[in-house]
Protein backbone atom coordinates (compact mmCIF):
# COMPACT_ATOMS: atom_id res chain seq x y z
CA UNK A 1 0.00 0.00 0.00
CA UNK A 2 2.65 2.44 -0.87
CA UNK A 3 0.06 4.78 -2.92
CA UNK A 4 -1.92 5.51 -0.15
CA UNK A 5 -1.25 9.05 -1.08
CA UNK A 6 -2.58 8.67 -4.26
CA UNK A 7 -6.28 10.36 -4.80
CA UNK A 8 -8.77 7.83 -5.91
CA UNK A 9 -11.89 8.04 -4.40
CA UNK A 10 -12.81 5.03 -2.66
CA UNK A 11 -16.66 4.87 -1.11
CA UNK A 12 -18.85 2.44 0.39
CA UNK A 13 -22.58 4.41 0.76
CA UNK A 14 -26.42 3.68 1.32
CA UNK A 15 -27.76 6.24 -1.16
CA UNK A 16 -27.90 5.95 -4.82
CA UNK A 17 -24.52 6.28 -6.62
CA UNK A 18 -23.88 9.80 -7.96
CA UNK A 19 -22.26 8.68 -11.29
CA UNK A 20 -21.04 12.32 -11.96
CA UNK A 21 -19.36 13.15 -9.25
CA UNK A 22 -17.10 10.00 -9.46
CA UNK A 23 -16.52 10.38 -13.13
CA UNK A 24 -15.83 14.06 -12.22
CA UNK A 25 -13.37 12.89 -9.80
CA UNK A 26 -11.41 10.96 -12.19
CA UNK A 27 -11.26 13.52 -15.43
CA UNK A 28 -8.18 15.35 -15.52
CA UNK A 29 -6.89 17.59 -18.68
CA UNK A 30 -3.50 15.17 -19.16
CA UNK A 31 -6.07 12.45 -20.00
CA UNK A 32 -7.40 10.92 -23.05
CA UNK A 33 -9.39 8.15 -21.23
CA UNK A 34 -11.99 7.40 -19.18
CA UNK A 35 -13.53 3.93 -19.01
CA UNK A 36 -16.90 3.61 -16.56
CA UNK A 37 -18.32 0.56 -15.27
CA UNK A 38 -21.74 0.39 -13.82
CA UNK A 39 -23.25 -2.62 -12.66
CA UNK A 40 -27.02 -2.50 -12.40
CA UNK A 41 -29.77 -4.87 -10.92
CA UNK A 42 -30.97 -7.24 -13.71
CA UNK A 43 -34.52 -8.10 -13.43
CA UNK A 44 -33.85 -11.92 -13.65
CA UNK A 45 -31.92 -14.12 -12.32
CA UNK A 46 -31.27 -18.00 -13.33
CA UNK A 47 -34.67 -17.66 -15.21
CA UNK A 48 -36.76 -16.07 -12.03
CA UNK A 49 -37.91 -12.48 -12.14
CA UNK A 50 -35.93 -10.29 -9.27
CA UNK A 51 -38.21 -8.03 -7.23
CA UNK A 52 -35.75 -6.36 -5.16
CA UNK A 53 -31.41 -7.10 -3.76
CA UNK A 54 -30.31 -6.36 -0.58
CA UNK A 55 -26.03 -6.03 0.24
CA UNK A 56 -24.55 -6.51 3.26
CA UNK A 57 -21.00 -6.03 4.16
CA UNK A 58 -18.05 -6.10 6.29
CA UNK A 59 -17.43 -2.63 6.01
CA UNK A 60 -13.87 -2.15 6.94
CA UNK A 61 -12.87 -5.10 5.53
CA UNK A 62 -14.53 -4.51 2.48
CA UNK A 63 -13.16 -0.67 2.35
CA UNK A 64 -9.56 -2.28 3.21
CA UNK A 65 -10.08 -4.57 0.09
CA UNK A 66 -11.50 -1.61 -2.30
CA UNK A 67 -8.27 0.29 -1.38
CA UNK A 68 -5.91 -2.54 -1.82
CA UNK A 69 -7.77 -3.11 -5.32
CA UNK A 70 -6.75 0.14 -5.86
CA UNK A 71 -3.19 0.19 -4.65
CA UNK A 72 -2.85 -2.93 -7.38
CA UNK A 73 -4.46 -1.12 -10.47
CA UNK A 74 -1.63 1.48 -9.98
CA UNK A 75 0.77 -0.81 -9.84
CA UNK A 76 -0.14 -2.42 -12.60
CA UNK A 77 -1.50 0.11 -15.21
CA UNK A 78 -0.15 3.71 -16.32
CA UNK A 79 -3.28 4.74 -15.15
CA UNK A 80 -4.23 8.49 -13.80
CA UNK A 81 -6.67 7.90 -11.54
CA UNK A 82 -9.85 5.97 -10.13
CA UNK A 83 -13.07 6.13 -8.70
CA UNK A 84 -15.02 3.07 -7.36
CA UNK A 85 -18.40 3.37 -5.22
CA UNK A 86 -20.41 -0.09 -3.70
CA UNK A 87 -23.56 0.49 -2.85
CA UNK A 88 -25.24 -1.40 0.39
CA UNK A 89 -28.51 -1.79 1.78
CA UNK A 90 -32.18 -2.49 -0.55
CA UNK A 91 -31.59 -1.11 -4.34
CA UNK A 92 -34.52 -1.81 -6.88
CA UNK A 93 -34.25 -2.97 -10.47
CA UNK A 94 -32.31 -0.67 -12.59
CA UNK A 95 -29.83 0.54 -9.61
CA UNK A 96 -26.48 1.27 -9.62
CA UNK A 97 -24.65 -1.47 -7.16
CA UNK A 98 -21.24 -0.43 -8.01
CA UNK A 99 -19.68 2.53 -9.96
CA UNK A 100 -16.06 2.53 -11.17
CA UNK A 101 -14.06 4.97 -13.44
CA UNK A 102 -10.76 4.74 -14.27
CA UNK A 103 -8.85 7.57 -16.23
CA UNK A 104 -5.41 7.34 -18.33
CA UNK A 105 -3.39 9.50 -21.23
CA UNK A 106 -4.37 6.17 -23.32
CA UNK A 107 -7.33 3.99 -23.56
CA UNK A 108 -5.45 0.40 -22.86
CA UNK A 109 -4.68 1.32 -19.60
CA UNK A 110 -7.81 2.77 -18.70
CA UNK A 111 -9.88 -0.53 -20.25
CA UNK A 112 -7.70 -3.07 -18.78
CA UNK A 113 -7.71 -1.59 -15.03
CA UNK A 114 -11.51 -0.73 -15.01
CA UNK A 115 -11.82 -4.18 -15.98
CA UNK A 116 -9.55 -5.34 -13.46
CA UNK A 117 -10.88 -3.65 -10.83
CA UNK A 118 -14.43 -4.95 -11.22
CA UNK A 119 -13.26 -8.21 -12.03
CA UNK A 120 -11.03 -8.49 -8.34
CA UNK A 121 -14.17 -6.58 -6.92
CA UNK A 122 -16.50 -9.51 -7.15
CA UNK A 123 -13.71 -12.26 -6.03
CA UNK A 124 -11.87 -10.38 -2.99
CA UNK A 125 -14.19 -7.99 -1.59
CA UNK A 126 -16.59 -9.30 2.01
CA UNK A 127 -19.65 -7.80 0.07
CA UNK A 128 -23.15 -10.61 -0.15
CA UNK A 129 -25.99 -10.13 -2.02
CA UNK A 130 -29.26 -11.40 -1.12
CA UNK A 131 -31.85 -11.84 -4.00
CA UNK A 132 -35.35 -11.39 -3.65
CA UNK A 133 -37.73 -13.26 -5.64
CA UNK A 134 -41.80 -13.55 -5.56
CA UNK A 135 -41.60 -16.86 -3.58
CA UNK A 136 -38.46 -16.24 -1.52
CA UNK A 137 -34.95 -14.90 -1.06
CA UNK A 138 -31.82 -16.46 -1.21
CA UNK A 139 -27.99 -15.54 -0.85
CA UNK A 140 -26.79 -14.94 -4.20
CA UNK A 141 -24.12 -17.90 -5.26
CA UNK A 142 -20.73 -16.42 -4.44
CA UNK A 143 -17.06 -16.71 -5.30
CA UNK A 144 -14.47 -18.14 -2.98
CA UNK A 145 -11.96 -15.52 -2.19
CA UNK A 146 -7.71 -17.17 -2.83
CA UNK A 147 -7.46 -18.92 0.28
CA UNK A 148 -4.14 -17.74 2.28
CA UNK A 149 -1.33 -20.10 3.04
CA UNK A 150 -1.81 -22.07 5.92
CA UNK A 151 0.89 -20.55 8.44
CA UNK A 152 3.23 -22.61 10.62
CA UNK A 153 2.88 -20.37 13.83
CA UNK A 154 -0.19 -22.20 14.64
CA UNK A 155 1.73 -24.74 16.33
CA UNK A 156 2.09 -23.98 20.15
CA UNK A 157 5.87 -24.72 20.77
CA UNK A 158 6.19 -27.98 22.62
CA UNK B 1 3.56 -18.77 31.93
CA UNK B 2 2.66 -21.69 29.95
CA UNK B 3 0.28 -20.95 26.76
CA UNK B 4 -2.53 -23.03 28.18
CA UNK B 5 -2.77 -21.16 31.42
CA UNK B 6 -3.57 -17.68 29.02
CA UNK B 7 -6.72 -16.80 27.76
CA UNK B 8 -7.84 -14.34 25.12
CA UNK B 9 -10.78 -12.73 24.04
CA UNK B 10 -11.91 -12.03 20.66
CA UNK B 11 -14.47 -10.80 18.86
CA UNK B 12 -16.24 -12.63 16.47
CA UNK B 13 -18.48 -11.10 13.46
CA UNK B 14 -20.70 -12.94 11.20
CA UNK B 15 -22.72 -12.36 7.62
CA UNK B 16 -24.49 -13.52 5.28
CA UNK B 17 -25.97 -16.94 5.62
CA UNK B 18 -23.71 -17.33 8.66
CA UNK B 19 -25.50 -14.11 10.40
CA UNK B 20 -28.79 -16.03 9.94
CA UNK B 21 -27.93 -19.67 11.11
CA UNK B 22 -25.71 -18.27 14.28
CA UNK B 23 -28.72 -16.10 14.36
CA UNK B 24 -26.73 -12.29 15.29
CA UNK B 25 -23.76 -10.30 13.99
CA UNK B 26 -21.59 -10.15 16.50
CA UNK B 27 -20.30 -12.17 19.85
CA UNK B 28 -17.52 -11.98 21.82
CA UNK B 29 -15.50 -15.24 23.13
CA UNK B 30 -12.73 -16.25 25.56
CA UNK B 31 -10.34 -19.09 24.57
CA UNK B 32 -6.74 -20.53 25.34
CA UNK B 33 -4.51 -17.74 23.59
CA UNK B 34 -3.06 -19.29 20.71
CA UNK B 35 -5.86 -21.21 19.62
CA UNK B 36 -6.29 -21.57 15.90
CA UNK B 37 -9.35 -19.99 13.87
CA UNK B 38 -10.84 -23.54 13.56
CA UNK B 39 -10.59 -24.26 16.96
CA UNK B 40 -13.23 -21.27 17.22
CA UNK B 41 -14.82 -22.16 14.29
CA UNK B 42 -15.52 -25.51 15.92
CA UNK B 43 -16.79 -24.24 19.29
CA UNK B 44 -19.86 -22.73 17.10
CA UNK B 45 -20.03 -25.51 14.57
CA UNK B 46 -21.01 -27.42 18.04
CA UNK B 47 -23.87 -25.34 18.53
CA UNK B 48 -25.22 -24.98 15.16
CA UNK B 49 -24.32 -27.95 13.51
CA UNK B 50 -25.79 -26.46 9.80
CA UNK B 51 -22.90 -24.39 9.74
CA UNK B 52 -20.52 -27.41 10.01
CA UNK B 53 -22.05 -28.19 6.05
CA UNK B 54 -20.92 -25.08 5.14
CA UNK B 55 -17.21 -25.42 6.23
CA UNK B 56 -15.67 -25.78 3.28
CA UNK B 57 -17.00 -22.84 0.78
CA UNK B 58 -16.49 -20.16 4.32
CA UNK B 59 -13.37 -18.00 4.24
CA UNK B 60 -11.74 -16.98 7.40
CA UNK B 61 -10.43 -13.62 8.45
CA UNK B 62 -8.68 -12.14 11.00
CA UNK B 63 -8.22 -8.64 11.87
CA UNK B 64 -9.97 -7.68 8.25
CA UNK B 65 -7.22 -9.85 6.23
CA UNK B 66 -7.81 -13.11 4.88
CA UNK B 67 -6.54 -16.07 6.94
CA UNK B 68 -5.63 -19.49 7.25
CA UNK B 69 -7.48 -21.56 9.43
CA UNK B 70 -4.64 -21.92 11.19
CA UNK B 71 -3.90 -18.76 12.57
CA UNK B 72 -3.57 -18.44 16.28
CA UNK B 73 -5.93 -16.52 18.07
CA UNK B 74 -4.49 -13.48 20.23
CA UNK B 75 -6.30 -10.68 22.63
CA UNK B 76 -8.11 -8.26 21.03
CA UNK B 77 -8.35 -10.26 17.77
CA UNK B 78 -11.34 -9.51 15.01
CA UNK B 79 -12.19 -12.76 13.22
CA UNK B 80 -15.15 -12.97 10.67
CA UNK B 81 -16.14 -16.65 8.62
CA UNK B 82 -16.72 -15.32 5.21
CA UNK B 83 -19.07 -16.92 2.89
CA UNK B 84 -18.63 -16.53 -0.71
CA UNK B 85 -18.16 -13.35 -1.73
CA UNK B 86 -20.52 -11.64 -3.56
CA UNK B 87 -20.94 -7.87 -4.43
CA UNK B 88 -20.94 -6.11 -7.46
CA UNK C 1 -26.15 -4.75 -42.08
CA UNK C 2 -28.87 -7.57 -41.40
CA UNK C 3 -29.25 -5.23 -37.84
CA UNK C 4 -30.17 -2.30 -39.47
CA UNK C 5 -33.75 -2.61 -36.61
CA UNK C 6 -31.52 -2.51 -33.97
CA UNK C 7 -32.48 0.53 -32.18
CA UNK C 8 -28.77 2.00 -31.29
CA UNK C 9 -27.90 5.21 -31.01
CA UNK C 10 -25.38 6.26 -33.57
CA UNK C 11 -24.72 10.10 -33.77
CA UNK C 12 -22.19 13.12 -35.14
CA UNK C 13 -22.75 15.98 -33.74
CA UNK C 14 -21.21 19.22 -33.45
CA UNK C 15 -22.65 20.30 -29.99
CA UNK C 16 -21.01 18.87 -26.94
CA UNK C 17 -21.24 15.45 -26.55
CA UNK C 18 -24.87 14.62 -24.35
CA UNK C 19 -23.27 11.98 -21.99
CA UNK C 20 -26.34 11.18 -19.59
CA UNK C 21 -28.50 10.79 -22.61
CA UNK C 22 -26.12 8.25 -24.59
CA UNK C 23 -25.89 6.13 -21.18
CA UNK C 24 -29.84 6.19 -20.50
CA UNK C 25 -30.66 5.39 -24.11
CA UNK C 26 -28.75 1.67 -23.65
CA UNK C 27 -30.21 1.58 -20.03
CA UNK C 28 -32.15 -1.50 -19.38
CA UNK C 29 -33.65 -3.87 -16.92
CA UNK C 30 -33.00 -6.52 -18.29
CA UNK C 31 -28.77 -5.68 -17.91
CA UNK C 32 -26.49 -5.53 -15.21
CA UNK C 33 -23.58 -3.79 -16.85
CA UNK C 34 -22.96 -0.82 -19.21
CA UNK C 35 -19.71 -0.56 -19.79
CA UNK C 36 -18.67 3.41 -21.66
CA UNK C 37 -15.73 5.29 -22.88
CA UNK C 38 -14.83 8.47 -23.33
CA UNK C 39 -12.13 9.75 -25.18
CA UNK C 40 -11.42 13.54 -24.31
CA UNK C 41 -8.68 16.16 -25.65
CA UNK C 42 -5.73 15.64 -23.94
CA UNK C 43 -3.77 19.39 -23.13
CA UNK C 44 -0.36 17.47 -24.88
CA UNK C 45 0.54 15.54 -27.12
CA UNK C 46 4.14 14.10 -28.03
CA UNK C 47 5.18 16.16 -25.54
CA UNK C 48 3.73 19.73 -26.95
CA UNK C 49 1.36 21.57 -25.16
CA UNK C 50 -1.97 21.77 -27.02
CA UNK C 51 -4.19 24.50 -27.36
CA UNK C 52 -7.46 23.00 -29.12
CA UNK C 53 -8.58 20.28 -31.97
CA UNK C 54 -10.74 20.33 -34.83
CA UNK C 55 -12.20 17.21 -36.09
CA UNK C 56 -12.68 16.63 -39.76
CA UNK C 57 -15.32 14.17 -40.84
CA UNK C 58 -16.86 12.28 -44.37
CA UNK C 59 -20.00 12.63 -42.65
CA UNK C 60 -21.52 10.37 -44.98
CA UNK C 61 -18.96 7.72 -45.07
CA UNK C 62 -18.49 8.12 -41.40
CA UNK C 63 -22.19 7.31 -40.19
CA UNK C 64 -21.87 4.64 -42.69
CA UNK C 65 -18.97 2.90 -40.83
CA UNK C 66 -20.15 3.75 -37.39
CA UNK C 67 -23.20 1.40 -38.32
CA UNK C 68 -21.44 -1.28 -39.42
CA UNK C 69 -19.57 -1.04 -36.17
CA UNK C 70 -22.48 -1.60 -34.38
CA UNK C 71 -23.52 -4.08 -36.25
CA UNK C 72 -20.45 -5.94 -35.77
CA UNK C 73 -20.36 -5.85 -32.23
CA UNK C 74 -24.08 -7.28 -31.94
CA UNK C 75 -22.99 -10.21 -34.10
CA UNK C 76 -19.27 -10.80 -31.91
CA UNK C 77 -21.16 -10.13 -28.78
CA UNK C 78 -24.26 -11.12 -26.49
CA UNK C 79 -24.69 -6.84 -25.88
CA UNK C 80 -28.07 -5.19 -25.27
CA UNK C 81 -27.68 -2.11 -27.05
CA UNK C 82 -25.08 0.41 -27.92
CA UNK C 83 -24.56 4.14 -28.22
CA UNK C 84 -21.74 6.25 -30.25
CA UNK C 85 -21.38 9.66 -30.62
CA UNK C 86 -18.22 10.90 -32.14
CA UNK C 87 -18.33 15.48 -32.23
CA UNK C 88 -17.02 17.52 -35.23
CA UNK C 89 -15.39 21.06 -35.10
CA UNK C 90 -13.68 22.49 -32.55
CA UNK C 91 -13.15 21.04 -29.33
CA UNK C 92 -11.14 22.39 -26.60
CA UNK C 93 -9.20 20.39 -23.56
CA UNK C 94 -11.04 18.30 -21.59
CA UNK C 95 -13.91 18.11 -23.60
CA UNK C 96 -15.60 14.29 -25.40
CA UNK C 97 -14.68 13.80 -28.61
CA UNK C 98 -16.13 10.16 -29.11
CA UNK C 99 -18.36 8.75 -26.26
CA UNK C 100 -19.53 4.72 -26.51
CA UNK C 101 -21.93 3.38 -23.85
CA UNK C 102 -22.61 -0.38 -24.27
CA UNK C 103 -25.14 -2.55 -22.02
CA UNK C 104 -25.57 -6.35 -21.45
CA UNK C 105 -26.43 -9.00 -18.62
CA UNK C 106 -23.10 -10.00 -18.34
CA UNK C 107 -20.03 -7.65 -18.04
CA UNK C 108 -17.39 -9.26 -19.96
CA UNK C 109 -19.53 -8.60 -23.28
CA UNK C 110 -20.17 -4.88 -22.32
CA UNK C 111 -16.00 -4.54 -21.73
CA UNK C 112 -15.00 -6.28 -24.97
CA UNK C 113 -17.76 -4.82 -27.16
CA UNK C 114 -17.01 -1.34 -26.13
CA UNK C 115 -13.25 -1.85 -26.37
CA UNK C 116 -13.81 -3.34 -29.99
CA UNK C 117 -16.12 -0.42 -31.13
CA UNK C 118 -13.44 2.53 -30.21
CA UNK C 119 -10.21 0.13 -31.60
CA UNK C 120 -12.55 -0.28 -35.06
CA UNK C 121 -13.31 3.33 -35.01
CA UNK C 122 -10.03 4.72 -35.11
CA UNK C 123 -9.16 2.18 -37.77
CA UNK C 124 -11.82 2.60 -40.21
CA UNK C 125 -13.76 5.98 -39.38
CA UNK C 126 -13.45 8.55 -41.85
CA UNK C 127 -12.77 11.02 -39.26
CA UNK C 128 -9.72 13.41 -38.81
CA UNK C 129 -8.23 15.02 -36.32
CA UNK C 130 -5.80 18.64 -36.43
CA UNK C 131 -4.15 19.62 -33.62
CA UNK C 132 -3.44 22.91 -32.92
CA UNK C 133 -0.22 24.23 -30.62
CA UNK C 134 1.00 27.52 -29.86
CA UNK C 135 3.46 27.34 -32.43
CA UNK C 136 1.60 25.87 -35.54
CA UNK C 137 -1.35 23.24 -36.31
CA UNK C 138 -0.66 19.69 -37.64
CA UNK C 139 -3.21 16.87 -38.74
CA UNK C 140 -2.63 14.03 -36.42
CA UNK C 141 -0.84 10.94 -37.31
CA UNK C 142 -3.79 8.53 -37.99
CA UNK C 143 -4.18 5.17 -39.11
CA UNK C 144 -4.28 3.16 -42.59
CA UNK C 145 -7.72 1.58 -43.03
CA UNK C 146 -7.67 -2.07 -43.96
CA UNK C 147 -6.61 -2.46 -47.52
CA UNK C 148 -9.54 -3.32 -50.02
CA UNK C 149 -8.78 -6.34 -51.77
CA UNK C 150 -7.55 -5.04 -55.64
CA UNK C 151 -10.59 -5.35 -57.94
CA UNK C 152 -10.51 -7.50 -61.58
CA UNK C 153 -13.31 -5.24 -63.02
CA UNK C 154 -10.59 -2.37 -63.73
CA UNK C 155 -9.57 -3.97 -66.63
CA UNK C 156 -11.33 -3.12 -69.79
CA UNK C 157 -12.41 -6.04 -71.57
CA UNK C 158 -10.20 -6.42 -74.59
CA UNK D 1 -20.27 1.56 -78.09
CA UNK D 2 -16.36 1.01 -77.12
CA UNK D 3 -15.98 1.89 -73.72
CA UNK D 4 -12.81 4.53 -74.50
CA UNK D 5 -16.34 6.45 -76.53
CA UNK D 6 -18.19 7.25 -73.26
CA UNK D 7 -17.62 9.24 -70.55
CA UNK D 8 -18.92 9.63 -66.81
CA UNK D 9 -19.11 12.22 -64.50
CA UNK D 10 -17.54 11.77 -60.74
CA UNK D 11 -17.93 14.04 -58.15
CA UNK D 12 -14.66 13.85 -56.24
CA UNK D 13 -14.50 15.14 -52.08
CA UNK D 14 -11.47 15.76 -50.28
CA UNK D 15 -10.71 15.67 -46.66
CA UNK D 16 -7.68 17.02 -44.05
CA UNK D 17 -4.58 17.10 -45.72
CA UNK D 18 -5.60 16.83 -48.90
CA UNK D 19 -8.20 19.06 -49.11
CA UNK D 20 -5.49 21.56 -47.98
CA UNK D 21 -3.13 20.48 -51.31
CA UNK D 22 -5.57 20.57 -53.31
CA UNK D 23 -7.38 23.78 -52.30
CA UNK D 24 -11.19 22.78 -52.51
CA UNK D 25 -13.24 20.65 -50.44
CA UNK D 26 -14.94 18.99 -54.03
CA UNK D 27 -14.79 18.57 -57.50
CA UNK D 28 -16.85 17.38 -60.85
CA UNK D 29 -14.74 15.33 -62.98
CA UNK D 30 -15.65 13.93 -66.42
CA UNK D 31 -13.15 11.26 -67.28
CA UNK D 32 -13.27 7.71 -69.79
CA UNK D 33 -16.11 5.55 -68.56
CA UNK D 34 -14.49 2.55 -66.44
CA UNK D 35 -11.77 4.51 -65.65
CA UNK D 36 -9.85 3.32 -62.66
CA UNK D 37 -9.76 5.50 -59.25
CA UNK D 38 -6.21 5.26 -59.65
CA UNK D 39 -6.74 7.20 -63.44
CA UNK D 40 -8.54 9.89 -61.18
CA UNK D 41 -5.83 10.28 -58.79
CA UNK D 42 -2.88 11.03 -61.59
CA UNK D 43 -5.15 13.59 -62.63
CA UNK D 44 -5.00 15.63 -59.33
CA UNK D 45 -1.26 14.08 -58.67
CA UNK D 46 -0.63 15.67 -62.25
CA UNK D 47 -1.38 19.07 -60.48
CA UNK D 48 -0.73 18.90 -57.69
CA UNK D 49 3.03 17.35 -57.19
CA UNK D 50 2.90 17.49 -53.34
CA UNK D 51 0.13 15.06 -53.38
CA UNK D 52 1.93 12.35 -55.39
CA UNK D 53 3.96 11.85 -51.67
CA UNK D 54 1.32 10.98 -49.82
CA UNK D 55 -0.38 8.94 -52.42
CA UNK D 56 1.10 5.66 -50.54
CA UNK D 57 -0.72 6.63 -46.94
CA UNK D 58 -3.65 7.38 -48.98
CA UNK D 59 -6.92 5.33 -49.09
CA UNK D 60 -9.96 5.53 -51.60
CA UNK D 61 -12.89 5.17 -51.17
CA UNK D 62 -16.34 4.59 -54.22
CA UNK D 63 -19.48 5.94 -52.82
CA UNK D 64 -18.82 5.36 -49.22
CA UNK D 65 -16.62 2.23 -49.25
CA UNK D 66 -13.17 1.97 -48.91
CA UNK D 67 -12.60 0.71 -52.89
CA UNK D 68 -8.86 -0.77 -54.55
CA UNK D 69 -7.25 1.90 -56.32
CA UNK D 70 -8.23 -0.58 -59.70
CA UNK D 71 -11.84 0.03 -59.18
CA UNK D 72 -14.01 1.19 -62.40
CA UNK D 73 -15.55 4.44 -62.46
CA UNK D 74 -18.92 5.20 -63.77
CA UNK D 75 -21.02 8.12 -63.98
CA UNK D 76 -22.41 9.39 -60.55
CA UNK D 77 -19.85 8.11 -58.58
CA UNK D 78 -18.57 9.34 -55.54
CA UNK D 79 -15.26 9.20 -54.84
CA UNK D 80 -12.51 10.80 -52.02
CA UNK D 81 -8.85 10.38 -51.59
CA UNK D 82 -8.93 9.89 -47.53
CA UNK D 83 -5.91 10.15 -45.13
CA UNK D 84 -4.96 8.23 -42.66
CA UNK D 85 -8.04 8.54 -39.69
CA UNK D 86 -7.49 9.57 -36.47
CA UNK D 87 -11.11 9.97 -35.01
CA UNK D 88 -11.34 9.56 -31.43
Amino acid sequence: MNKSLQPDLLLLVRDPIDHAALIQHVRAAEDGAIVTFDGCVRNHSHGRRTLYLDYEAYESMALGKIREIAAQIHEKFPIHLMSMAHRLGRLEIGETSVFIAVSSAHRPAAFEACRFAIDTLKRTVPIWKKEYFVDGAVWAEGEMPPAPLETCAAKPAS
Amino acid sequence: MSPSLQTARVKVLFFGRVKEIVGHAEDSVELPDGAPIEALFSHYGANHPELRRFRASLAASRNQEFAAWSTPLHSGDEVAFLPPVSGG
